[in-house]
């Protein structure tokens, strides 16, 4: 079973709903079949080779909930329905228009204009108003359960949210904090005038959405598909019909389904280049950009492991393009000393500390084994090195199982590590168990990666601030290696109140070389985006060369750029 | 009457069973022939082949039989050169057959009127499935019944019904009431004599039971290890036989000497090896009425003196073995009190090694008694070492005594035996040594002989009376048999329903019953008990009045 | 005594039955080798020694995994751990069950009644939810799986043997043991539990199967420990790899074939003991080697002159 | 038909011992799993939204027993509370969606198995020795070693992937679900034959082996010989009496047997992405979705108690024995 190797959602959206009498549960199969016969849209189908056929989302018990809100929410809530007031290009670090045409920074960065498009309507030909912007926001507010871009936006940074004039929105800021403009513009709105009439906002099924988005008509709805069609009063010209999702119990299947040409839009195959391209060199293509780094994450609260020494050692030790060689076929990079990734942060990266960082990320098991040996960590009896504490360096790594790519560089890390005297087992555990150990501090190694963020603010706060750091025991999404340092405290601080890009990239440089010096986490190699095509019936995907958006449909709002590309093939 | 063609005839047929090493010869040249409306009576110990032919003459005997030789007839037509469609038709048509076991032998799961009329479905059937039952005295009413609703009786004689239902000119009756009580059997017979009367069939009755032969057949042949030694008309046959062994198989069956009068013992000693003062034992209480279905002893009180053998007959189901298994402790009273050798009796469970066990048991399943998997010696070792204050004995010293007590001699060539490598007759010996173990006062001998064949039936009854002589053990004979009954026993105990309706010396009893119940018994004994001058043996025309 | 003697038949024909052989054989091969895996295996089964998914050759006879180990040497390791964790299973079900099932019938009564509920409530219970359930609650390793399936696995054995044991409870020898005085457990264990032993060997065998497969399936959902190399997570991290279809199908087949034909050679033995112990069969062999062809079962005892 | 009142009595009683683990298993675990959950949905969290949800999920830190009764009542009302992996869809919703297709393609599958295999044990045993009988078993034998979900998935690739001859999954090919028509029918049960063909091949042994046992069993028994010397046609010798009673060892058996197959076919589920419970379960265990998990893990054991009742009373139509209150 592949799940997203992200741990941003690494259980995105996976099920459906689909509105059936209880009924049904008592009646046989067939029963149920007339039952849903019964319920489900006396819609035309708009026939399936008009349709864009994307895997999306796993499974096959969809339910028809369309709240954006949600957690879990259904792929297309947010793929296809509500759209944000910009989108960030994560594959090219370009922030593009979307529902706003632009925005304003107050002189003392306390406040933020954004003015949005005058063209947009709701798919139930309501016009979208500055009102609806407005009400979304303070909807969150008021209901900390929903969740989105900008949850907690009010508890961190944000003090009001006005409407200046019909087309104008003011977020009023209550400390300075320029980051917050992506997570706020990359919020999705919903219609003021269906949601206030919605008792529990969090709870809301939203069966029948009403949104800004391309596609937002359910023309046809199963346990394990569902088709989503033209939204009439979209605001760009369109010109597919609509998408079509499938749902799918696991690789084999998805792969199975994409070798055979049975979809449009997806995102892995193993091994793409022989397994699938070679099929049909001409339809079928793949972009995978690089957004993310997968780090190898040593908790600091763990004896030795609290050694930036010992953790370069191990950086040292570590045959990062055989983690891709076998990982992801190839198809990515060493991670750099700063542990950003070069597609979207190639401005903000500092080659000198990459330069000189290369000291303690190029393989070198023998330099390895001096730099501990200096260190005094000498090798015990077995073989195993032995720390200032005098426990033996062995340790777990530990790792969901079923996310491969990352267990099999788990399996290498370990290998490596045992050549320097370091003892590590893998130990898979199911993705909860996992996220319970990494989030509470309870690990000692294990694997990471960062969230997609438009400026490197986030990934340093997340990996060095005293202020992301949570003791042992407590959740945390982030800084799952409890390191800090409070300099990095005033260097991100003085960045968030900055709205100057020059002063902003000299403030990311000197993170930068404090990562490379401290090592808080391990880069190994740059994590792709799975993304591919088949061209047989739609043309128009974004690719390496036509960077106007990532081929990722995991990947937030990034298939809102896309759909409006589209075009079918005339036969 | 050289013109009639016989009803079955057999010509030199030898069937054998096909073993691990060739074949193993079952029977050996057999020739003899039923004229049609004569009952012939088949006699012999089991294993003597007259089962196989039996089943042979319909050709139902199962793998590995083979029948290797000779001919067989039915009415004329030959049943082993006709091929199998031809013989199918001929089954039951000509030749029918009634099995011994008459719960097995009728299919579970169908109704009665459902088997009877898959018969007359064959066509040919004079009568309805109800007008054949009332033929055999059920009532039609019972159509519908399953067989598990029926009475063993019930059972046979709806098989008999549907063995008629063709109207035959041949039916073979394989041992057909080895399984049900005399007094039942006695019934059946009446009823299958009549029905000859009436239709004319010819039977063939095989039995171990030389007497009941007596009563019932025409003519007798007698089988030894395959070939038959002797075919004799009843009358004949009684007067004198001519093969030795024939005699011996008839010297076998006890003859009650009613010459030497009843040994009467003083009837109330001081000290009876067993009392029970209003023993009752009641299974399965009805939880809406609170009272008891079945009353397996209702009311007993009994005594028996030391070195006395008294005989508890009664029909399966009148309580007897319920209350012998009490008297041992394997079962507990519902209420009532026993007293043997001055205790009572101590519960399975709660028995510690101290515990006297005045009262041991001898049980009728010689082969269930002993534990496959372990000799002859464990057996009484094990029981030697868990008899009472058993420290001081040498235990193989006395498993030796034991086993040369019951006339296993020597001893040492049996201990390592395992029970499969004994005949019955040494497995009931083995039996009793295990009984002897902790020296009891008493022996509760539950049918100790019923499961064995006749010739040696009388060795284990004399056994037991020496071993009450040299002893000194009292023994608690049960039994369905009079006969054993009156051969062996001081006194007789007559169990009916869970209560004992008659008792008093043996002999006494025979000749003079009191209850209408024990008159029944002695009636229906096969072959009569052959009483005395003015004691005339009740026959079957009687009975049948 | 039939028991006995058929038992004995049973243990004397087993030699020489074709199914006992072939089965005989074939577990020999895979216990043998996957014990011997420490000497035999060419390479060490975690680590990269090859390329991806390379095809059988002779350096990699079974080819490479989808990390680049070797089949083979995974395959050994794999059968190792998979067996005996599997006879584990086994033998602590068999000895889990007997202990409810003897237990119930040594105390009979409420004892019995209670016992004999709670096994049919968990036979009745179906089992892979609730495997599947527990399996998640608890940290992935042999030792999970053990509890885990020992838990969900002993149900059936218990009826088994109980209605064994009532069934022999029955029988006279014991009433007589009771009667010369025996200590009740005694009769358990010497009267009681040698007449089960076929019965007991026969469900053995079969927890073998079932727990080789049960924990395949386990593994196969992720439910093991990816860490360790058995035969089921062999299969995960094929199914993972998408090797069929990626055509490295050794991946895949060569650990499902370990564990089908060490299932499949138990279930013969099992089966061929089981028909030898058959009298009935028994008497159709005899007959057979007499010369005598049937061609079905319809009762006609056949006529054989001068045979 | 006390005997009926019996099974039933036991079965609510499984029922409610289900019910009550169902309760405990996942509680029992160590930790709180409740915040790791939230976290595990959404990242980016403070503590209001965390709680915020956690309420949304009715995952409260109230005593057990407490729990335990509201949770009881719940069942009562049918009310599961609603999915986490899927929020907030209702987790009887999602149920309701793969419930049926499960139990089609259950019955069908033990239901053919069941048919096929006894007919071929009778059948076996009927020709004893014959060139039938000495194949059948260990090829069946075989097929029944494989673990369901690996002859699955080789079925999958071969049929499904390689040569197309059965879709690559969903019940029906239209998003709707088919009209009520012959060809909705037909194209329902296309969808079935892949995943039903995989489980009848698996569990296909047993009930051969079994049957052909009991066969031999009832061949042996003296009222088949009757049967015989009544001279019947060797047809209604084996149909009528034979297979009749032969058949009742399997029905019992039919009942251990539901749960055994139901588990196999959550696996095939999965694989052939047929829109069952077994993906759901799986799902809910990997993503610790309790209201889920407890929800199918109560279902599937409910639907298995009543596959076991019915073929309970099914069997005291077949035995007239157990009618009259003795067992068989």
């Amino acid at each position: 079973m592949h799940i997203d190797p992200l741990p941003k959602k690494p259980l995105s959206g996976w099920f459906g709903r689909l509105h059936t009498s209880l009924r049904a549960v008592a009646l046989g199969a067939l029963a149920t079949v007339s039952a849903f016969a019964v319920t489900a849209p006396a819609l035309a189908e708009v026939p399936l080779d008009q349709l864009v056929r994307v895997v999306a989302e796993g499974g096959n018990s969809f339910t028809r909930t369309f709240n954006p809100f949600s957690p879990t929410a259904r792929w297309v809530s947010t793929r296809t329905m509500y759209e944000p007031l910009m989108i960030q290009n994560y594959a090219t670090g370009k922030l593009d228009p979307w529902l706003a045409t632009g925005f304003e920074w107050s002189a003392d960065a306390l406040s933020l204009t954004v003015t949005l498009r005058d063209d947009v309507k709701w798919s139930d030909g309501q016009p979208f108003s500055a009102d609806d912007v407005v009400f979304t926001f303070n909807l969150m507010k008021a209901n900390p359960g929903l969740i989105g871009p900008a949850s907690g936006a009010f508890d961190q940074y944000l003090a009001s949210v006005e409407a200046v004039d019909a087309k104008t929105v003011k977020f009023t800021f209550s400390t300075t904090y320029t980051p917050g403009l992506y997570s706020l513009v990359d919020q999705f709105i919903v219609p003021q005038h269906v949601w206030k009439d919605v008792t529990d906002p969090v709870t809301f099924e939203n069966p029948d959405p009403v949104a800004t988005g391309p596609f937002t008509t359910i023309d046809a709805f199963g346990t394990d598909r569902y088709q989503v069609t033209k939204n009439p009063n979209y605001w760009q010209k369109l010109n597919i019909e609509g998408v079509f999702i499938q749902g799918f119990n696991g690789n084999d299947q998805v792969s199975a389904a994409t070798l055979s040409g049975n979809l449009d839009w997806g995102g892995l195959v193993p091994d793409p280049d022989t397994t699938f391209v070679a099929l049909d060199p001409e339809h079928f293509g793949y972009w995978w950009p690089r957004t993310s780094v997968v780090m190898l994450q040593a908790n600091t609260t763990v004896g030795a492991l609290a050694d930036p020494v010992v953790r370069k050692a191990m950086s040292l030790a570590l045959d990062r393009q055989r983690m891709i060689n076998t990982g992801v076929w190839g198809k990515s990079v060493p991670a750099n000393a700063t542990g950003l990734p070069e597609g979207p942060f190639k401005d903000w990266i500092d080659p000198k500390v990459v330069e000189e960082g290369a000291s303690w990320i190029n393989i070198d098991p023998d330099a390895a084994n001096k730099m501990l040996d200096d260190a005094g960590y000498a090798k015990g009896g077995d073989g195993i090195r032995v720390g200032k504490d005098g426990a033996s360096m062995k340790y777990d790594i530990i790792v969901p199982s079923g996310w491969n790519d990352w267990v099999s560089a788990s399996q290498i890390v370990a290998e490596n590590l045992k050549d320097i005297g370091i003892d590590v087992t893998l130990r898979t555990t199911t993705a909860d168990s996992w996220t319970n150990s990494t989030f509470t501090g309870q690990f000692q190694l294990s694997l990471g990666s960062a969230q997609r963020t438009a400026t490197p603010f986030e990934f340093y706060r997340n990996n060095m601030a005293t202020t992301s750091v949570k003791p042992v025991g407590t959740p945390s999404p982030n800084n799952q290696q409890r390191y800090g340092d409070p300099k990095a405290d005033e260097l991100l601080a003085k960045f968030a109140a900055s709205t100057d890009a020059t002063e902003q990239k000299s403030i990311i440089a000197e993170l930068e070389a404090m990562f490379s010096a401290a090592a808080p986490a391990i880069p190994l190699y740059e994590q792709p985006d799975w993304g591919l095509y088949n061209t047989r019936r739609f043309t128009g995907f974004p690719t390496e060369q036509d960077q106007y958006a990532p081929l990722s449909l995991q990947m937030t709002n990034g298939p809102l750029l896309v759909w409006p590309h589209l075009e079918r093939r005339a036969e | 009457m050289p013109d009639i063609t016989p009803a079955l005839e057999i010509v030199d047929l030898s069937v054998g069973y096909a073993g691990e090493t060739g074949m193993v010869p079952a029977v050996d040249g057999v020739s003899f022939s039923i004229a049609p409306g004569e009952f012939m009576g088949l006699a012999g110990e089991s294993g003597c082949g007259k089962s196989t032919i039996a089943q042979s003459i319909l050709r139902l005997l199962r793998a590995p039989g083979i029948i290797t030789g000779g001919d067989i007839r039915i009415a004329g037509h030959d049943m082993l050169t006709s091929d199998e469609a031809k013989v199918r038709e001929l089954r039951w048509r000509t030749a029918s057959i009634v099995l011994q076991n008459s719960l097995t032998s009728l299919n579970p799961v169908k109704t009665i009127k459902w088997q009877l009329q898959e018969v007359l479905d064959r066509g040919g059937g004079s009568k309805s499935p109800a007008e054949l039952l009332q033929m055999v005295d059920i009532d039609p009413r019972r159509l519908n019944a399953f067989p598990h609703e029926l009475s063993g009786g019930q059972r046979q004689r709806v098989v008999i019904a549907m063995a008629l239902a063709l109207s035959p000119q041949l039916v073979i009756l394989d041992e057909p009431t080895t399984a049900l009580d005399v007094i039942v059997q006695q019934e059946i017979f009446v009823t299958v004599k009549a029905l000859q009367q009436q239709m004319g069939f010819a039977v063939l009755l095989i039995t171990h039971d030389l007497p009941l032969l007596f009563d019932v057949a025409d003519r007798i042949a007698v089988m030894k290890d395959g070939k038959i030694v002797e075919t004799a008309t009843v009358e004949a046959f009684r007067r004198h036989q001519e093969h030795p062994y024939s005699r011996t198989l008839l010297s076998a069956t006890p003859r009650i000497d009613f010459a030497t009068p009843d040994v009467i013992r003083p009837k109330d000693v001081a000290h009876p090896v067993l009392e029970t003062a209003h023993l009752v034992k009641a299974y399965g209480t009805n939880p809406l009425t609170g009272r008891s279905m079945l009353m397996a002893i209702n009311d007993v009180s009994f005594r028996l003196a030391p070195r006395e053998i008294v005989a508890l007959v009664g029909a399966s189901g009148s309580g007897k073995s319920t209350f012998g298994r009490m008297v041992t402790g394997l079962t507990r009273p519902s209420s009532g009190d026993i007293i043997v050798d001055g205790h009572t009796p101590v519960p399975v469970s709660r028995r510690r090694k101290s515990t006297p066990r005045a009262a041991q048991m001898v049980f009728q399943d010689v082969y269930g008694s002993l534990n496959p998997l372990h000799t002859i010696g464990h057996h009484l070792r094990r029981a030697v070492i868990s008899a009472p204050h058993a420290q001081k004995v040498d235990v193989e010293a006395r498993v030796a005594s034991l086993l040369t007590e019951v006339g296993l001699t020597p001893p040492a060539s049996y201990l390592d035996r395992r029970p499969h490598e004994l005949s019955g007759g040494q497995r009931q010996r083995v039996g009793l040594a295990r009984a002897l173990a902790a020296s009891p006062k008493l022996l509760v001998a539950d049918e100790p002989v019923s499961m064995l064949d006749v010739s040696i039936r009388r060795d284990i009854l004399n056994l037991i009376a020496r071993l009450r002589d040299e002893q000194g053990v009292a023994v608690l004979y049960i039994t369905h048999d009079m006969v054993s009954a009156g051969y062996i026993a001081d006194r007789i105990a007559v169990m009916h329903r869970g209560q004992i309706v008659e008792e008093g010396p043996a002999k006494a009893i025979l000749m003079h019953p009191q209850h209408e119940y024990t008159r029944r018994l002695i009636a229906a004994v096969p072959g009569g008990l052959g009483l005395p001058d003015g004691h005339t043996d009740n026959h079957l025309t009687e009975a049948t009045t | 005594m039939a028991l006995y003697d058929t038992l004995a038949s049973a243990r004397r024909k087993a030699f020489g039955s074709i199914p006992v052989t072939v089965g005989a054989v074939i577990l020999l091969i895979l216990v043998g080798s996957s014990a011997l895996a420490q000497w035999i295996a060419p390479y060490n089964p975690k680590r990269a020694t090859g390329g991806i998914n390379e095809f059988p050759s002779l350096k990699h006879l079974f080819g490479t995994t989808g990390q680049g180990q070797d089949v083979l040497s995974q395959f050994l390791y794999g059968g190792q751990n998979t067996l005996w964790i599997a006879f584990t299973i086994a033998v602590l079900t068999t000895l889990l069950a007997l202990i409810v099932a003897l237990t119930a019938a040594y105390f009979r009564g409420w004892v019995d009644d209670v016992l004999t509920l709670v096994t049919n409530v968990f036979l009745v219970i179906p089992s892979l939810p609730l495997i599947v359930v527990l399996a998640a609650f608890l940290p992935p390793g042999p030792l999970t799986m053990i509890a885990v399936l020992t838990i969900t696995g002993w149900a059936f054995g218990a009826r088994l043997f109980r209605s064994q044991a009532l069934s022999l409870r029955e029988r006279e020898f014991i009433a007589a043991a009771e009667d010369v005085g025996e200590r009740r457990w005694r009769i358990v264990a010497i009267e009681l539990l040698p007449n089960m032993g076929s019965v007991v060997a026969a469900y053995f065998v079969n927890q073998v199967i079932f727990a080789i497969t049960a924990q395949a399936s386990l593994e196969f959902l992720g439910l093991g420990d990816g860490g360790q190399v058995t035969w089921g997570s062999m299969l995960f991290w094929a199914q993972n790899t998408s090797a069929l279809i990626r055509g490295a199908w050794w991946t895949f087949v060569v650990p499902g074939m370990a564990i089908a034909l060490t299932a499949f050679s138990l279930a013969l033995i099992n089966n061929a003991v089981d028909e030898l112990g058959n009298p009935r069969l028994r008497a159709d062999r005899l007959l057979r080697r007499a010369g005598v062809r049937k061609s079905s079962a319809s009762l006609m005892t056949p006529v054989k002159r001068n045979a | 038909m006390l005997y009926i009142a019996k099974r039933l009595a036991f079965y609510l009683l499984a029922a409610f011992v289900a019910i009550t683990v169902n309760f405990f298993l996942p509680r029992l675990t160590p930790g709180d799993p409740a915040s790791t959950i939230v976290a595990t949905y959404s990242t980016t969290l403070n503590e209001a939204s965390l709680n915020a949800l956690k309420a949304a999920y009715g995952l409260t830190n109230e005593p057990l027993w407490s729990q335990y009764v509201t949770y009881l009542g719940n069942i009562l009302h049918g009310d599961f509370g609603r999915s986490l992996s899927n929020f907030p869809a209702p987790v009887t919703a999602i149920i309701s969606a793969g419930f049926g297709w499960s139990i089609l393609l259950g019955l069908t599958s033990v239901l053919l198995s069941f048919v096929l295999g006894s007919a071929l044990g009778a059948l076996a045993a009927w020709r004893r020795g014959g060139l039938f009988d000495k194949l059948a078993p260990p090829v069946l034998l075989f097929l029944g070693s494989f673990p369901y979900f690996f002859l699955a998935l080789l079925l999958f690739y071969l049929f499904c992937f390689k040569l197309q001859w059965f879709p690559m999954g969903n019940a029906y090919s239209s998003v709707n679900p088919p009209p009520f028509t012959l060809n909705g029918i037909g194209d329902v049960l296309f969808h079935l034959i892949a995943p039903a063909f995989t489980i009848v091949l698996v569990s296909l042994g047993p009930w051969t082996l079994n049957m052909r046992n009991a066969m031999i069993g009832v061949l042996s028994e003296d009222y088949l010989t009757l049967a015989e010397a009544k001279g019947l046609k060797p047809r209604r010798v084996l149909f009528s009496h034979a297979v009749r009673t032969a058949l009742l060892p399997n029905v019992t058996a039919l009942g251990a047997a539901i749960g055994g197959v139901f588990s196999g076919q959550l696996l095939t589920e999965i694989v052939f992405t047929y829109p069952g419970l077994g993906y759901s379960l799986m799902r809910a265990v990997s993503s610790v979705d309790y209201p889920l998990m407890q929800a199918l893990f109560l279902i599937i054991t409910l639907s298995v108690l009543v596959a076991n009742f019915v073929v309970d009373t099914v069997y005291v139509l077949l035995d007239p024995r157990v009618r009259t209150g003795q067992e068989a």
